[in-house]
């Protein structure tokens, strides 16, 4: 059914610059598009309901004009780009849009779209509790349970559990693969560029989840047999953050003398890190999605119930997976980037750098407002740090 | 037309007929520090608690220990001008300064106790300061990026802290009937959590029926304050925001001892009543037109509603997340737990059936459409923060079907809660005359689609 | 001899005055730098617009002002710039009930009824760039002068496109743009269109009705009115100066005492 | 001197987004030479521009430079160098040069303000402010503007204040109005200008404690010229701060000696001949192509 007439980093390369062709062609044959912002709702239920799951991304490129007049301007300017753009009717291939309470802004915008975007008649609103406490996953349970049944209702049909198994083992499936691209990264140069990859993640975003898969196997069939020639670059570095959806940062770096080896933002491994549990039932979704993506938007009580609190205990227990990249991915600095007024993940940063000071990997904190061109002062401030590497 | 656009400074009349009932109910907040401070002073824990709408306030109360809310606190630091050197601290210690106003206070104020003065409490801190904590009771309700600001206290305290839970109210999705029980289990395993967690930390068991008396004393206290702004709906308006806000803690977080706190809700009710009666306005001149201010207050300058006040411009209605709704009927229950996990889910669930009638999508929205309906608003006052998102990412969609509905105009004014460096009253002033004739124009339009106000 | 009305505008960048006699004519005007002291500041422009008019302090019946400034301006009385925009347009382009005034310090977008009362209005924001003074600072970085910004940006043939809002940002970003290789008459033409985008931005809960009129400083550079118009889709007046705006609304609502 | 075999030289360009800057260096790393103007619109020709000044400056030519390192916003503009590094690897390097002992480092530029923490000459952290205006010499200038002073007149005024204002607006474009609304209350010229170099340096000096400040420190950029300017540094630092002579130029100056550092590694590695030549080369072929443009 895949109508792709290139395949591989060429095939990502063209679905990463016109997300919403393949969409559009499926809906013709009837399919139904889903789309989501942000990570918490539950793919593989939508996927299990024979539909396309769509994740929503802004677009740095287009100034956010629309927006304007239905939010104030210190909000995420990435939501706010989501909001622009749906006014602009860009999202008209759309059946239907899921947001999460990822974060208050992340409501607001399905509250508006409701409001003032006329495409995607299904919306649907998942509240996300605020910490990972034994109930508030039992509640989240709940809340899945509730998007399950009104998107039953879009459908006229029940959710079938073995459709929901297969689903949640397509999607483990896609998972391994990405773990398996992310290791072509260890190598010194890494197989494959972070502009490479950000294609390739952005295209999982935009396929049916078998097609990407396939796109997956075809990527990491080619970049294995890439031959490495040696580095000429001065250092191995990380991203952290929030959604970044552009090659733009990456390029940015990339071009400032150092390789970018691995990430933790929502566009990479947060979003495939962790895979969904046996029984694969509504229960393992909530525990997957919210327990284990490590997004900051949630309060993860390390010390729950302790009557003492160990600032250092805390943050190991709340980022060593950071430093298991780290040592990973022989990293040797690490880029926070986030966008402007977030914030989760700003009051992260103090946090997260004196963190790295500890492991004794340096760090730098950059600030962005969603707009391609506002990286452009940023570029001095990345070659500088980079120069401090080398 | 010359003296409305420039108040005479020689006036010496003040501008706001403040009620009387208003200062007990002040004092009792500021009493509320100084008695903690001295409770510590002798040993005695303090618990820093983040506004949680009753789910916390009243176990801790309940178990007799003294608490501090530094995002009161932080309005204090505002109000007497003391903000800037924890704001600064906040920044200088890495903290994007887009954040909270409260809590780059909060975060500046532990950073300069624990950093720069030994764990002493900083000497410019006004009120005597908040004593060290024993707890830190984070929440997220209402705003997200709270309880990550008090999870970043930890660079400075190790206090242990936990993190309150509570549905998300204002969405369609939570508020269909049908949750209802499933949510309440939800905050009644928390709240129990909660209470074994607390008598652990204090090595005190819980005083059930305190928590009962206290919780019944919550539902007088709600009774009698959704009474007052109910009264407040008069013309003139009976009673100015700014007393509101001075007013506010005893019911907002039952700051102080209840009992008392309830006498002093109903002798304001009382004043309130009397002025009604007398057609006594809040403001010493005359009622030229009626304001609602959307969301939270520029604690830094207060003294500049005198102004408007001086103009004839009366707030009669302010800030809806710091009102607590009429209380639910908690007798067919009797675990203390579930009676407060409905108290609490109360706050806002109780909007949704207008704003489904409206086909309104956002409850904020619908709020202030009842609340300009139900006061006759000739303006609304828009107070966007550059630190806040919660308070100001709905102001937009709020004025748009303000006017939409009601042809209510909107005067947009940016600032912030704490740092009065981004507020500009003189740009106000100069806009004023001309919100003034909007407001006259709308007065008309709405008149000829037949509204009567 | 008939009366004779007095409007001073005491602007961030400068100061301006107007006179006008009973028929509503101006009879005067003037307009000066701002400088430091507002005091001597009005006192020299009210000069200027009475020896132009040919009359003594004396004729004056009644003065009003307006602007950042014009608390010290010693008039009989003062207004927001916003009423004294709509009143000044409204004598000047009775037609007209959108404003559109884009002065040195922000900008505002003004709607009004056929008498010149102000149905609603909307001021730029902290972070936004819908102000003339971007345009000066760009200016300065080009080294031209500002009356060449307009007739320049119109030779443009692909306007640079900037994606931020605040103007340091613009500002470094013009600089990007420069080191680039992009031509002036493309960063001007630019400039235009995001202030023009600003504005539009602005119109958020007013509903324009035209005729249009583009006041302000920012109404001498053609080549911004052109961005605007094009962007709001509309063919907008302007006065034939539109600094004086403000100054001759103050002196019309001075006229009504 | 044509035959005469030219001494080694190595030469720093700093096209700042106002100011454009040169440095020559001799083989120890004094400076033989050094220039600074207006940037303007085209950073190419203006490269050029100055370093033809800076080598008549020195009494040199071209091909007695063996290397040359451009820093700066501009520094992709300038064709004939034979590499880039940021200003603020370079900024740390001249200043280093200058105070060997410095450990901190505190830079205002028209558009935007760095601080370096320096560690044995080496640059190991820093932070830079180009979000805002305030802290930076563009609030200076637009302060100027409003006041219609020179930059260092208004700088000799503000000292005669002993209680400065206080200037709360964090936005540039507020904090001019704010100028304006002091003014008219009819608050003294020099306490408001003071409050302005205040609010300047309170904003700096936030940024810098982010990464803790360790004396020594150094203060450079075109406001250090400002005598206004380094009162406030001190008064907000609480500690004297040094200046170079010249401190407009620590970045071309650092850049000059990365140059030389580079060519001595192209020495040792044998590349350097072939170096000059390509440069010469470059250089020629620019400046004709430049002729041609005009």
């Amino acid at each position: 059914m895949v109508t792709a007439t290139t395949k591989g980093l060429s095939r990502a390369h063209e679905i990463y610059a016109n997300r919403g062709r393949r969409m559009r062609e499926l809906r013709k044959s009837g399919k139904k598009i889903i789309g989501y912002i942000c990570l918490y709702p539950p793919v593989e239920i939508i996927t299990a309901m024979g539909m396309v799951p769509f994740r929503i991304f802004g677009d740095m490129s287009e100034p956010i004009t629309a927006a304007d007049r239905v939010s104030t301007t210190v909000v995420c300017p990435f939501l706010r780009s989501i909001i622009d753009l749906g006014i602009k009717g860009k999202f008209d291939f759309l059946d239907g849009a899921v947001g999460a309470h990822t974060c208050d802004i992340g409501m607001t915008t399905i509250i508006a779209w409701r409001d003032y975007i006329k495409d995607a008649p299904f919306t649907h609103l998942i509240d996300v509790p605020h910490t990972d406490h034994a109930p508030a996953v039992d509640y989240f349970e709940g809340q899945i349970n509730f998007f399950k049944k009104h998107i039953e209702e879009l459908a006229g049909e029940k959710l079938d559990q073995d459709k929901l198994k297969q689903a949640c083992q397509l999607h483990n499936k896609q998972r391994k693969l990405v773990r398996e691209l992310y290791d072509l990264r260890k190598s010194d140069p890494p197989k494959l560029t972070s502009m490479e990859n950000l294609e390739v993640m952005v295209s999982l975003f935009s396929l049916p989840v078998e097609e990407g898969n396939e796109l997956l196997e075809e990527v990491i069939k080619d970049v294995k047999e890439r031959s490495i020639k040696s580095s000429q670059k001065k250092a191995r570095l990380m991203v952290w953050g929030p959604v970044f959806d552009n090659t733009s940062l990456y390029e940015l770096i990339e071009s400032s003398g150092a390789d970018v080896v691995v990430d933790d933002t929502c566009v990479g491994t947060r979003a495939f890190w962790a895979d969904v549990k046996a029984p694969y039932d509504l229960h393992a979704l909530a525990q997957r999605y919210l327990v284990d993506i490590k997004c900051p938007r949630t309060y993860r009580d390390t010390q729950h119930q302790e009557t003492e609190r160990d600032y250092d205990k805390d943050l190991d227990s709340r980022f060593s997976y950071i430093k298991k990249a780290v040592t990973d991915w022989h990293v040797n600095g690490v880029i926070l980037q986030s966008v402007k007024y977030c914030d989760t993940h700003g009051y992260e940063v103090p946090n997260l750098r004196h963190y790295l000071d500890t492991l004794g990997i340096p760090s730098i904190y950059i600030e962005h407002d969603y707009s391609e061109r506002s990286l452009a002062p940023i570029k001095t401030r990345v070659e500088a740090f980079v120069e401090t590497l080398g | 037309m010359s003296e409305t656009a420039t108040p005479a400074k020689t006036d010496q009349k003040r501008a706001i007929n403040r009620l009387k009932s208003m200062y007990p109910l002040r004092n009792i907040v500021q009493q509320d520090y100084i008695d903690t401070l001295k409770a510590s002073s002798e040993g005695k824990p303090t618990v820093w608690s983040m506004l949680n709408y009753w789910e916390g306030d009243l176990p801790l109360k309940a178990m007799g220990l003294n608490i501090v809310y530094p995002e009161n606190y932080a309005t204090l630091l505002a109000a007497s001008g003391a903000a800037e050197p924890f704001l600064d601290a906040s920044d200088s210690d890495g903290f994007p300064t887009h954040m909270c106003g409260y809590g780059r206070s909060t975060i500046g104020y532990s950073y300069r106790m624990m950093k720069e003065h030994g764990g002493k409490i900083p000497p410019d801190a006004p009120l005597g300061g908040m004593a060290k904590p024993a707890l830190l009771l984070g929440s997220g309700i209402i705003c997200d990026a709270r309880f990550k600001w008090f999870q970043s206290l930890a660079r400075y305290f190790d206090a242990p802290e936990w993190c309150l839970e509570m549905p998300m109210m204002a969405t369609y999705e939570g508020s269909e009937p049908e949750l209802e029980d499933y949510q309440v289990k939800f905050l009644v395993k928390e709240l129990k959590d909660f209470i074994s967690f607390l008598e652990k930390l204090f090595k005190q068991k819980m005083d059930w029926a305190k928590l009962e008396e206290l919780i019944d004393l919550a539902v007088k206290i709600h009774e009698t304050t959704s009474n007052i702004s109910e009264a407040r709906k008069a013309i003139p308006g009976p009673m100015h925001a700014t007393d509101f806000w001075s007013s506010m803690p005893p019911s907002l977080f039952f700051a102080g001892d209840m009992k008392v706190a309830l006498k002093c809700y109903q002798d304001m009710l009382a004043e309130v009543q009397e002025r009604v009666k007398n057609k006594e306005s809040g403001i010493n001149y005359p009622e030229r037109y009626r304001l609602i201010f959307a969301e939270l207050p520029p604690w830094h300058s207060l003294k500049f509603f005198d102004k408007l006040a001086e103009m004839g411009w009366n707030f009669v209605f302010e800030s809806f997340g710091y009102h607590n709704p009429k209380p639910p009927d908690l007798s067919k229950y009797s675990d203390p737990c579930e009676k407060l996990a409905r108290l609490s889910r109360n706050f806002m669930f109780n909007v949704f059936p207008e704003a489904k009638a409206e086909g309104i999508q956002n409850p904020i929205v619908e709020t202030y459409l009842k609340i300009a309906r139900g006061f006759k608003a000739d303006g609304f006052f828009m107070h966007p923060l550059i630190s806040c998102r919660a308070a100001s990412c709905s102001l937009r969609t709020v004025q748009h079907w303000e006017q939409e509905k009601l042809d209510i105009p909107s005067l947009w004014v940016e600032g912030d809660i704490i740092d009065k460096r981004v507020f500009n009253p003189q740009e106000v002033l100069a806009r004023a005359e001309a919100f003034e004739q909007t407001m006259d124009h709308y007065r008309k339009v709405r008149k000829s689609k037949g509204l009567d106000w | 001899m008939s009366a004779c009305y007095l409007g001073i505008d005491i602007g961030a960048a400068a100061s301006k005055a107007v006179v006008i006699d009973s028929q509503k004519r101006i009879i005067g005007g003037g307009v000066i730098p701002s400088g430091t002291n507002y005091v001597t500041t009005a006192a020299a422009v009210k000069a200027e617009a009475l020896e132009q008019a040919g009359l003594q302090p004396a004729d004056i019946t009644f003065s009003a002002a307006t602007g950042i400034g014009g608390r010290n301006a010693g008039a009989d009385s003062y207004h927001g710039v916003i009423i004294c925009d709509a009143r000044g347009v409204n004598l000047t382009f009775p037609g007209a009930r959108t404003i559109i005034d884009i002065g040195g310090q922000g900008s505002q977008v003004i709607t009004m009824d056929e008498n010149g009362r102000v149905i609603n209005f909307n001021v730029s924001e902290i972070c936004a760039t819908g102000s003339a003074r971007l345009l000066h600072v760009v200016a300065r970085i080009l080294q031209i002068s500002i009356d060449e910004i307009g007739p320049l940006s119109l030779r443009a043939t692909k306007p640079s496109s900037f994606s931020t809002s605040c103007t340091v940002f613009l500002e470094t970003e013009v600089i990007t743009r420069i080191s680039q290789g992009d031509s002036p008459e493309d960063i001007l033409a630019g400039i235009h269109r995001s202030i023009a985008d600003k504005i539009s931005g602005m119109s958020r809960g007013v509903t324009l009705e035209k005729d249009f009129a583009t006041i302000g400083g920012g109404a001498l550079d053609i080549g911004l009115v052109q961005a605007i118009d094009e962007k709001l889709g509309v063919k907008s007046l302007v006065p034939g100066n539109p600094r004086l705006m403000a100054a001759l609304g103050a002196a019309v609502i001075a006229s009504e005492h | 001197m044509e035959n005469a075999t030219p001494a080694l030289f190595f030469a720093g360009i700093d096209i700042g987004s106002t100011m454009s800057k040169a440095v020559v260096v001799d083989a120890q790393g004094t400076m033989r030479g050094y220039v600074v103007g207006p940037t303007g619109a085209e950073h190419r020709r203006r490269a050029n521009k100055v370093m033809e000044d800076v080598l008549r400056t020195a009494g040199i030519t071209l091909d007695q430079v063996a290397y040359i390192i451009s820093t700066g916003y501009g520094r992709v503009n300038v064709p004939f160098a034979d590499k880039q590094v940021t200003e603020l690897t370079c900024h740390a390097k001249g200043v280093a040069s200058l105070f060997p002992e410095v450990r901190t480092a505190i830079d205002i530029g028209g558009q935007d303000a760095k601080v370096l923490k320096i560690k044995n000459g080496r640059l190991t952290d820093f932070l830079t402010n180009d979000k805002c205006a305030a802290g930076t010499g563009r609030f200076l200038e637009v302060a100027a503007e409003t006041l219609g002073l020179g930059l260092n007149e208004m700088g000799r005024i503000s000292l005669q204040s002993d209680t400065p204002v206080k200037i709360n607006s964090l936005c540039t474009i507020f904090a001019q109005q704010e100028i304006i609304s002091r003014l008219s209350e009819g608050q003294p010229l020099t306490d408001i200008l003071a409050g302005v170099y205040i609010a300047v340096t309170t904003r700096v000096v936030k940024l810098a404690r982010q990464i803790k400040v360790e004396p020594p420190v150094v203060f450079t950029g075109g406001v250090a010229k400002n005598s206004g300017m380094v009162k406030a540094m001190e008064v907000v630092l609480g500690i004297p701060v040094l200046i170079p002579q010249e401190p407009l130029i620590t970045g071309a100056l650092g850049a000059a000696i990365l140059a030389r550092d580079e060519a001595f590694k192209l020495v040792q590695d044998g590349h350097y001949k072939s170096e000059k030549k390509q440069l010469s080369e470059a250089y020629i072929e620019f400046t004709e192509k430049n002729e041609r443009k005009m």
